[in-house]
C-alpha cells in the first residue's frame, strides 16, 4: 500500500535526544503506521522554522519560545504534540567562579546558547533584575559555541548545558560533581516546554495530514517508549544515524536515559506549561529580545493528539 | 588609376586622439606603388612608417585622404586576403610548433589538410627551415623565428608582402643573409613588397623605391627610385653609385629630422 | 621542477621540524592551566618532570593536543578505521572531495563564462567587474546555513548546496585570471588574427584560449583551495551528513581538539594534494604545449 | 502574469539597453568619461536591486527565506544606532584592522627577515601555503580556546588567514628585480639595505599591494566567521547568527549589505592608495607614456 | 704591467655551468687598455662582448686568467667605484624622476645634497636632457631614456666608463647624433671608454681601438688601431679611410662567424 510521505526536520544533529524518532524509523513503527518519514538532522544555525516556512519539511521539533517566536514573525507554526514534558535546560557554574546562587551574578560571565535558545535565559535575567550589558551590576553574556569548553577553560563562570549532553561532557573532563553549582530554569520559574513538534497551520485544514500526524506522533511516542526500555539498543541506534562518527557509546545510552526520563505519558500538550512558557515570555519582553510581544493565538491545536486514542 | 598600381594613396591623413590631445601620425601622403617593385620605408622613428603599413593592412583607419590596394578598399583586400604582414617581432605563437604555426592563417582560410602540409613543406624550404618543423619557437634562434614569420606571412602565396622592420632585431650579419635570400625570393616571385627599416644601407641594398619620410606631421619628404640593378650581390655596398643613393637618403633623413627627438 | 623540489625537501624538513618543536613547546604552556588543575583536585602527590611531561601530553582534552597525539588520531582514524564507516577520515575526505570536485567544475566553469562575456561585451566589462569583486566581500561563509535552507527549500539537497557554496568561493579568481589571461595576447598577436581576416570565433580559440591557459591553471590552484573551503563550511550546517565540516563541527560540539586537528591535517593534504594534481596537469599540458622544459 | 514580475522584467531591459548604449559613447572629455564609467555599474547594481525586489514579491518568496531589498533597506536605516554601529565597532574597527595590520605587518617583516636566506625561503614558502590552506573554519574555534572570546580571538583568526598570502608576495615581490637593476647597484657598490630600500621595495609594491587587496576581502570574512564560534554578544557574525535563529532574515541581509559595503570600501581604499604609490607602473598608467 | 694602463686581460676566460653543459663564454683574452683609449669590441651575437664587460665591473667572476682594474682587482675597483656602467637598457627606475634617477649614484655615494644637485644639472645639461629634471622616465622617448642613464653613469665622475650597447634600440640619425656627442665629450674629459656594439660603421667612428671577438669559445680575433684623426665630423664616414678600416673589421668578423647560427 503507498506510505504517506513525512519529512521530518529535527533542531540538532542525530543524538539521544532524538532517540525516540530513530528508534520508531528503524524499528518500522512508522512504516506500520502507513509513514514514509524522511529524518533531516540539523545543526548550528539551521534553523527548523525557517526550513518548514521555506517547504523544506512537514513537521519540525523546536523549543516553544522558538516556535512562539516564529508565528510571531509570521511563519504560522502550531504545536500538534509535546514529547517533551519536562525541561532540561541548566546552566552550571565553576567552583572557581564563586557563584552559589542568583545573588552572586554580578559581574559575572555567562555562556548562552542563541539560535533561538537564548528566550528562556533572557527571561531569566529580566526576572532577576540584571541587565545584560556586562558591567559590575550586570552580567557578561558570552555567545556559547557548541561545546562545554568555556567552562573548562575557565572563560567563563556559568555556562548553558543540556542534562542529556554538555552537562555529561563536564563531568567527564574530570570536574567533580559536587565542584558545580546547578540551576535548574524550570525550577527558577523560567522554565519553557522544549522538544515539541510543530506543523503550519495551514496544512491541518487537511484532514489527512491531521490523521498522517497522528499516526506520526503515536508511532513516535512507541519508539521513545521502547528507547525507554532499551536505552542500549536505542544508543546503537543513535550512533549508526551518526555520520561524524564522533559519538561514543557510553554518552549515547547516558543520553537516552537522561531525553527518555523528559517524555511525559502523553504527547498532549499540558495547557498549563504552556500558559507558564506564554507568560514568561511575555514578562521579559524588551528590544532587544523580542521573543513574542503579545498573547498568541492558536499556536497550538489538540487535533493531532485527540485523534490518538 | 593605373591597373598594374597595387597601393595607392592620395592627400592620406592619420591623425591619432589621445588624452594629450590628437597626434597627426600620417598627413597628405601620396604614393603610388605598381606591381613587382620593391618599395623601402625609412625615417626617425615615429615618422607613421608602421601607420601607413597599417592603413594599407587596414589595422587603421585613415582620417583623411583615399587609399585603395588592388583597387579596392583596404577592408576589402584585407577579407580578401591579398597581402601577407610580417611584424617587427616575429609573433610566432609558443604554443605551436614552426609547422603550426606557419599553418596557422591556412588554417584560418580553410586550406585542406593535403594543401597545408605541402604549402607549409614549401614554405619553410624557401626560408631554409626544412628540419625545424616539430620544434618550437623558442628552441629557434631570433633569426630563425624571424624566418618562420616571413614563411607564414608567404605560406597563402598573397601578391603583397608588408613587412615592417622584420630584421631589426637581428645582428648585422644575420642581418646581411637574410637580406640577400629576401632579395632571392623577390626576384623568384615577383611579389610587391612594402619593407620598413630603419638602416639605410638596408634600405638601399633591397629597394628598387625608397620611401623617406620624416615626423611631426608624418609626411613623405623624398621618393628614390634607385639605379641599381637588379642583381644584387653584397658588395655592391661599397660601390660609389650604392654611396651616392644612400649620402641622398641620409640627406633626406637629416633635413627631416628634429633634434629635440 | 623535478630538481627544484629536491633543493627544497632539506629546508622544508628543517622548517616543519621546528614548527614540531615549537608545537611541543606551546602544548606544554597552553595546557599547563589544566593540568594544574587536575594536579590541585588530585591527592596533593609531587609529579617529577617526566610523569608531567607525559600527562600533559595524554591529556584527553587539550587545548593543543601534541603532535604525537594529532598523528596517532590521524593515523587511527584513517588507517585502522573502515573506509565506509563514519570513524573513518577517508570516509569524510571523500564525501568533501565530492562536493569540492563539483563546486570546483562550476565555479570554473562559470568563471570561463563569465570572463568570456566580459572580454567579449564591453557593457559587461563595466557593469560586472565591481560586482563580482564586492560579492567577494559577503560573507558568504557566515550565512552558508541559510543558504543551504534556503536552497533545500527549492528542493536542492545533499551535494548540491554544499557543492554551490562552493562555486560562490572558486569562481572570482577563475574569473579574474581568465579576464587577464583572455587578454593576454599582445596586440601584434590580435592584428596578426585581423590580417588573415579571422572570425571571432577563430580568434578565440586559436589565439585567446591557448594563451590564457597558464592564467587558468594558475587561478583553478587558487580557486580549488577555496572550493575546499566551501565545501566544508557547506558541511556545518548540515553536520550529521557527514564530510570533514561534519567532524569539526562534531569535534568542537565535543571538546574533542585532537579529532578537530585531525581533520584539519586532512583538509589541508586533500588542498595540497588537489594543487599538486592542477599542478601536475599543469606541467603535462605546458609540455604539450611546447613550454620549455 | 504578474506586474512585479513583468516590471522587473521591463526593468532589466531598459537597464540593459542603457548600459550597452553607454558603453558605446566615444568621448574625450575625463569627466564624461568617468561619469559614464561611474554610472555603468551603478545601474547594473539597480537594476539587480530592481529585479531582486520584483521577483521576491511576484513570487511570494516568504519574508524569512529572502526579504525584498526595499524591507531591508529600512531595518539597516532603523538599526544603524543599535546594533549596527557596535557590531561594526566590534568587528571592523577592532577584528578586521587589527588583525590586518598584525598579520600584513608580521609578514612583511618576516619576508624581509628571511629574504636573505634562500634556506629559509625555500622551507617557508611550501609549508606557508599547506598551513595556508587549513580552512578557516577549523582554525577559529581553536583561536577561541587559545586567545578568548572576545575580539581578540577573531584578529587572531585574521592575522593567520592575511599572514602568508602577505609573505609569499612580498618574498615574489623582493625577487621581481630585474638582474640588470641589480647589477646597476651592484656597480655603484650599494650597501644590502641600500639596495633594499632604494631598489627592491619599490619594485615590489605591486605585489605587496595585491597582498593587501586580497587580504582586505579576507580579514572581513575571517572576522565574522570566526564569531560563529563563541563571542561576546555583539559583532557582525553574531548578529547575522542570532538572528537567523530569530528568523529576523531583514536584519541578517542589513548586516550582510554593512559587511559588503565595508569589504568594497576597505578594498577600494587599499586600491586607491595603490594607485598612488605604484602610480609609475604601467597597470596603473596605463599602456604608453606621453 | 704599464702604470697608465686601466684595464688589463691576461689569459682571461670565463666558463658558465649551466645544466646542458659548460659555455665558453670567454677563452683566453689577453688585453690591454691604455688611460683615455676608446676601445669598441664587436662581434657577432655571444661571442662574449658583454660578458668581458661584466668581468670588468666585477659582476662576473672569471675562471681562468687575472685581470687588473686601475691595477687592483675588479671587486676592488667596483669598491672604489671607479667606473661607470652603461647598460644596454636604459635601466632606470620608473619611480623616480629624471633628476633622482641621475642622482641614484650620488645619494648611494654618499654626496652632500647641494653636490649632487650641482651635478645632476651638469651632468643632465651634458646629454642635452636640461628642462626634463621632472620627468618620469615613461615620459621620455627612447633615445631621451638612454641619454638619462649616461647621465646617471657619468654624474660620479668616474674615470673609466663602460657601455654596453648603449645605443642599440635607436634609430640611425638619433645614434649618429649622440655618437658625436659622445666623442665630444670623450675628448672633453679624456676618459677611458670601452664601449659595445654591433655596428662596424659605429665602432670604426667612435674608437681608437677595435677589439673583433668570435663566438665558440669568445675569443678576441682581431684587434684594430685606428688610423683615423681625433677630430671626426660624420661624414668622415665616406672617406676610403674609414672604409678601408670597416672593411677590415668585416673581414674580422665574417671570419668568426657561423652562418648557422
Ligand atoms: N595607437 C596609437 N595611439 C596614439 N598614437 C599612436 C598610436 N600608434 C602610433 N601612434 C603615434 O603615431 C606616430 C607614428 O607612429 P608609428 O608607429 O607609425 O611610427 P614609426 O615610424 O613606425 O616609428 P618606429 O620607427 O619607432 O617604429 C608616433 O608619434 C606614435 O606615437
Ligand atoms: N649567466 C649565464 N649563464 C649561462 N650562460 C651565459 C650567461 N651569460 C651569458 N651566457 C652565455 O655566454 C655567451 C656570451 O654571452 P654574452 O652575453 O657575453 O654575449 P654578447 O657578445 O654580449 O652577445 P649579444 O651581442 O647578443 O649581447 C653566450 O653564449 C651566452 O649564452
Ligand atoms: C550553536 C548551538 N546552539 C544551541 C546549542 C544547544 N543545544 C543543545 S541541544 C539542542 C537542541 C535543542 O532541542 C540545542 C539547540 C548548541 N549546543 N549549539
Ligand atoms: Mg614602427
Ligand atoms: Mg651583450
Amino acid at each position: 500500500q503507498d506510505l504517506y510521505p513525512v519529512t521530518f526536520q529535527l533542531k540538532w544533529v542525530n543524538q539521544g535526544q532524538f532517540a525516540g524518532y530513530l528508534v520508531a524509523k528503524d524499528m518500522g513503527y512508522y512504516e506500520d503506521a502507513g509513514l514514509d518519514v524522511t529524518i533531516n538532522p540539523g545543526g548550528p544555525d539551521i534553523a527548523p522554522e525557517q526550513v518548514i516556512a521555506g517547504g523544506g519539511a512537514d513537521v519540525i521539533t523546536t523549543w516553544m519560545a522558538a516556535g512562539l517566536a516564529a508565528r510571531e514573525r509570521g511563519v504560522p507554526l502550531v504545536n500538534i504534540a509535546q514529547p517533551f514534558a519536562t525541561t532540561a535546560l541548566e546552566m552550571v557554574c565553576s567552583e572557581e567562579s564563586g557563584v552559589e546562587s542568583t545573588a552572586d551574578f554580578p559581574g559575572k560571565t555567562l555562556g548562552v546558547w542563541f539560535f533561538g535558545n537564548e528566550y528562556p535565559f533572557y527571561a531569566w535575567m529580566a526576572q532577576l533584575g540584571l541587565s545584560t550589558d556586562g558591567g559590575d551590576d550586570g552580567v557578561e553574556v558570552l555567545r556559547q559555541a557548541f561545546s562545554a569548553d568555556p567552562l573548562l577553560q575557565n572563560q567563563a563562570d556559568c555556562i548553558s548545558v543540556m542534562r542529556y549532553n554538555e552537562y555529561k561532557q563536564v563531568l567527564d573532563a574530570g570536574i567533580p560533581e559536587d565542584s558545580l553549582t546547578l540551576f535548574n530554569f524550570a525550577d527558577e520559574g523560567v522554565g519553557m516546554l522544549e522538544d515539541g513538534l510543530y506543523v503550519m497551520e495551514d496544512r491541518l485544514e487537511d484532514p489527512e495530514f491531521v490523521e498522517a500526524m497522528a499516526a506520526f506522533v503515536e508511532a513516535s511516542m512507541a519508539g521513545w517508549e521502547y528507547a525507554a526500555a532499551n536505552p542500549e539498543e536505542a544508543a546503537e541506534i543513535v550512533i549508526n544515524n551518526d555520520m561524524s562518527g564522533a559519538l561514543t557509546l557510553e554518552s549515547q545510552v547516558y543520553q537516552v536515559n537522561e531525553a527518555a526520563a523528559l517524555v511525559g505519558d502523553t504527547p498532549a500538550l499540558d495547557v498549563e506549561a504552556y500558559d507558564q512558557t506564554v507568560a514568561t515570555l511575555l514578562s521579559a519582553v524588551s528590544p532587544d529580545n523580542p521573543a513574542i510581544t503579545e498573547e498568541p493565538e492558536g499556536a497550538y491545536t489538540t487535533v493531532v493528539t485527540d485523534a490518538i486514542e | 588609376m593605373n591597373g598594374a598600381s597595387v597601393v595607392e594613396a592620395e592627400g592620406l591623413g592619420l591623425t591619432f586622439e589621445t588624452a594629450d590631445g590628437p597626434v597627426h601620425a600620417l598627413s597628405d601622403v601620396n604614393l603610388a606603388i605598381s606591381k613587382g617593385e620593391f618599395v623601402s620605408f625609412i625615417g626617425p622613428s615615429g615618422c607613421g612608417k608602421t601607420t601607413f603599413l597599417r592603413v594599407i593592412a587596414d589595422l587603421e583607419q585613415p582620417t583623411a585622404g583615399t587609399i585603395t590596394v588592388n583597387g579596392h578598399s583596404p577592408e576589402q583586400a584585407r577579407k580578401d586576403r591579398s597581402y601577407g604582414y610580417v611584424f617587427q617581432a616575429a609573433a610566432l605563437y609558443p604554443w605551436r610548433t614552426i609547422e603550426r604555426n606557419v599553418g596557422l592563417p591556412l588554417e584560418i582560410m580553410g586550406y585542406s589538410k593535403a594543401d597545408q602540409k605541402k604549402r607549409i613543406a614549401r614554405t619553410l624550404e624557401m626560408v631554409n627551415l626544412s628540419g625545424f618543423e616539430q620544434k618550437f619557437p623558442w628552441q629557434l634562434s631570433g633569426g630563425m623565428q624571424q624566418r618562420a614569420s616571413i614563411a607564414r606571412a608567404l605560406a597563402f602565396d598573397a601578391d603583397l608582402l608588408l613587412m615592417d622592420e622584420p630584421f631589426g632585431a637581428l645582428d648585422e650579419i644575420v642581418r646581411d643573409h637574410l637580406n640577400e635570400q629576401l632579395l632571392e625570393l623577390w626576384a623568384k616571385t615577383n611579389k610587391t613588397i612594402c619593407f620598413v627599416t630603419h638602416s639605410i644601407p638596408e634600405a638601399v641594398y633591397l629597394s628598387t623605391k625608397i620611401v623617406v619620410m620624416s615626423p611631426r606631421p608624418g609626411r613623405v619628404t623624398d621618393i628614390i627610385e634607385s639605379t641599381l640593378p637588379k642583381e644584387r650581390p653584397l658588395d655592391i655596398r661599397e660601390t660609389p653609385e650604392f654611396l651616392e643613393i644612400a649620402a641622398r637618403v641620409r640627406e633626406g633623413l637629416r633635413a627631416g629630422h628634429s633634434y629635440d627627438e | 621542477m623535478m630538481s627544484s623540489a629536491r633543493h627544497s625537501i632539506v629546508p622544508v624538513a628543517t622548517v616543519v621540524l621546528a614548527i614540531i618543536a615549537i608545537w611541543y613547546v606551546a602544548a606544554i604552556m597552553l595546557n599547563l592551566p589544566w593540568q594544574q588543575g587536575v594536579y590541585a583536585r588530585g591527592d596533593g602527590v609531587a609529579v617529577g618532570p617526566l610523569q608531567f611531561l607525559s600527562d600533559i601530553y595524554s591529556q584527553q582534552r587539550p587545548v593543543l593536543p601534541a603532535p604525537h597525539q594529532v598523528a596517532v588520531e590521524f593515523y587511527n582514524s584513517v588507517f585502522n578505521a573502515n573506509p565506509s564507516t563514519p570513524r573513518s577520515l577517508i570516509f569524510h575526505a571523500w564525501i568533501t572531495l565530492s562536493a569540492t570536485g563539483l563546486g570546483f567544475i562550476f565555479g570554473t566553469l562559470l568563471g570561463i563564462g563569465l570572463a568570456v562575456l566580459i572580454v567579449h561585451n564591453r557593457a559587461m566589462d563595466r557593469s560586472l567587474m565591481p560586482w563580482i569583486i564586492a560579492s567577494q566581500t559577503i560573507p558568504i561563509l557566515a550565512i552558508a546555513p541559510m543558504v543551504v535552507v534556503v536552497l533545500n527549500s527549492v528542493g536542492l539537497t545533499g551535494l548540491i548546496p554544499k557543492a554551490l557554496i562552493s562555486t560562490y568561493l572558486s569562481f572570482f579568481p577563475v574569473v579574474v585570471g581568465m579576464v587577464k589571461g583572455f587578454r593576454s595576447p599582445e596586440a601584434i598577436h590580435l592584428d596578426l588574427m585581423r590580417t588573415y581576416n579571422a572570425s571571432g570565433n577563430q580568434v578565440f580559440w586559436k589565439l585567446r584560449w591557448p594563451a590564457a591557459i597558464p592564467y587558468l591553471f594558475t587561478s583553478m590552484k587558487v580557486g580549488v583551495a577555496a572550493s575546499l573551503v566551501g565545501a566544508i563550511v557547506g558541511e556545518l550546517p548540515t553536520g550529521a551528513a557527514g564530510g570533514l565540516g561534519s567532524r569539526l563541527l562534531a569535534g568542537s560540539y565535543y571538546g574533542q581538539t585532537t579529532q578537530i586537528w585531525a581533520a584539519l591535517l586532512m583538509a589541508a593534504a586533500l588542498s595540497a594534494a588537489l594543487i599538486f594534481a592542477i599542478g601536475a596537469i599543469q606541467s603535462l599540458t605546458s609540455k604539450m604545449m611546447g613550454a620549455p622544459a | 502574469m504578474n506586474g512585479w514580475i513583468i516590471t522587473a522584467l521591463a526593468v532589466w531591459l531598459a537597464g540593459w539597453g542603457i548600459n550597452e548604449f553607454l558603453v558605446r559613447i566615444g568621448t574625450r572629455d575625463r569627466v564624461a568619461a568617468s561619469a559614464i564609467n561611474i554610472a555603468v555599474p551603478v545601474i547594473f547594481g539597480v537594476v539587480l536591486l530592481v529585479v531582486w525586489e520584483g521577483l521576491v514579491r511576484g513570487l511570494n518568496v516568504p519574508a524569512v527565506l529572502l526579504p525584498p531589498p526595499s524591507v531591508i533597506w529600512e531595518r539597516l536605516l532603523a538599526s544603524i544606532p543599535n546594533p549596527i554601529w557596535p557590531d561594526f565597532q566590534q568587528t571592523f574597527l577592532k577584528s578586521v584592522l587589527i588583525g590586518y595590520a598584525i598579520g600584513c605587518g608580521s609578514a612583511f617583516i618576516v619576508a624581509v627577515a628571511i629574504d636573505r636566506s634562500p634556506f629559509l625561503k625555500r622551507g617557508l614558502l611550501p609549508v606557508g601555503n599547506f598551513v595556508s590552506a587549513l580552512p578557516l573554519v577549523g582554525i577559529a574555534p581553536i583561536m577561541v580556546m587559545w586567545f578568548g572570546f572576545d575580539w581578540q580571538s577573531k584578529a587572531a583568526v585574521v592575522v593567520v588567514m592575511t599572514f602568508f598570502p602577505m609573505l609569499v608576495n612580498t618574498v615574489a615581490g623582493l625577487n621581481a628585480t630585474g638582474a640588470i637593476e641589480k647589477d646597476l647597484m651592484a656597480t655603484y657598490a650599494a650597501s644590502y639595505w641600500q639596495t633594499l630600500a632604494k631598489l627592491r621595495l619599490p619594485m615590489a609594491w605591486p605585489f605587496i599591494f595585491n597582498a593587501l587587496k586580497i587580504n582586505s576581502t579576507l580579514a572581513l570574512i575571517g572576522a565574522i566567521v570566526a564569531e560563529f564560534f563563541g563571542t561576546p554578544v555583539v559583532g557582525m557574525g553574531f548578529r547575522i547568527s542570532a538572528a537567523i535563529g530569530r528568523l529576523q532574515v531583514d536584519m541578517v541581509w542589513a548586516e550582510i549589505a554593512v559587511a559588503a559595503l565595508a569589504g568594497s570600501l576597505f578594498y577600494g581604499v587599499i586600491a586607491l592608495i595603490e594607485r598612488a604609490v605604484t602610480f609609475w607602473h604601467p597597470s596603473v598608467r596605463g599602456g604608453r607614456g606621453g
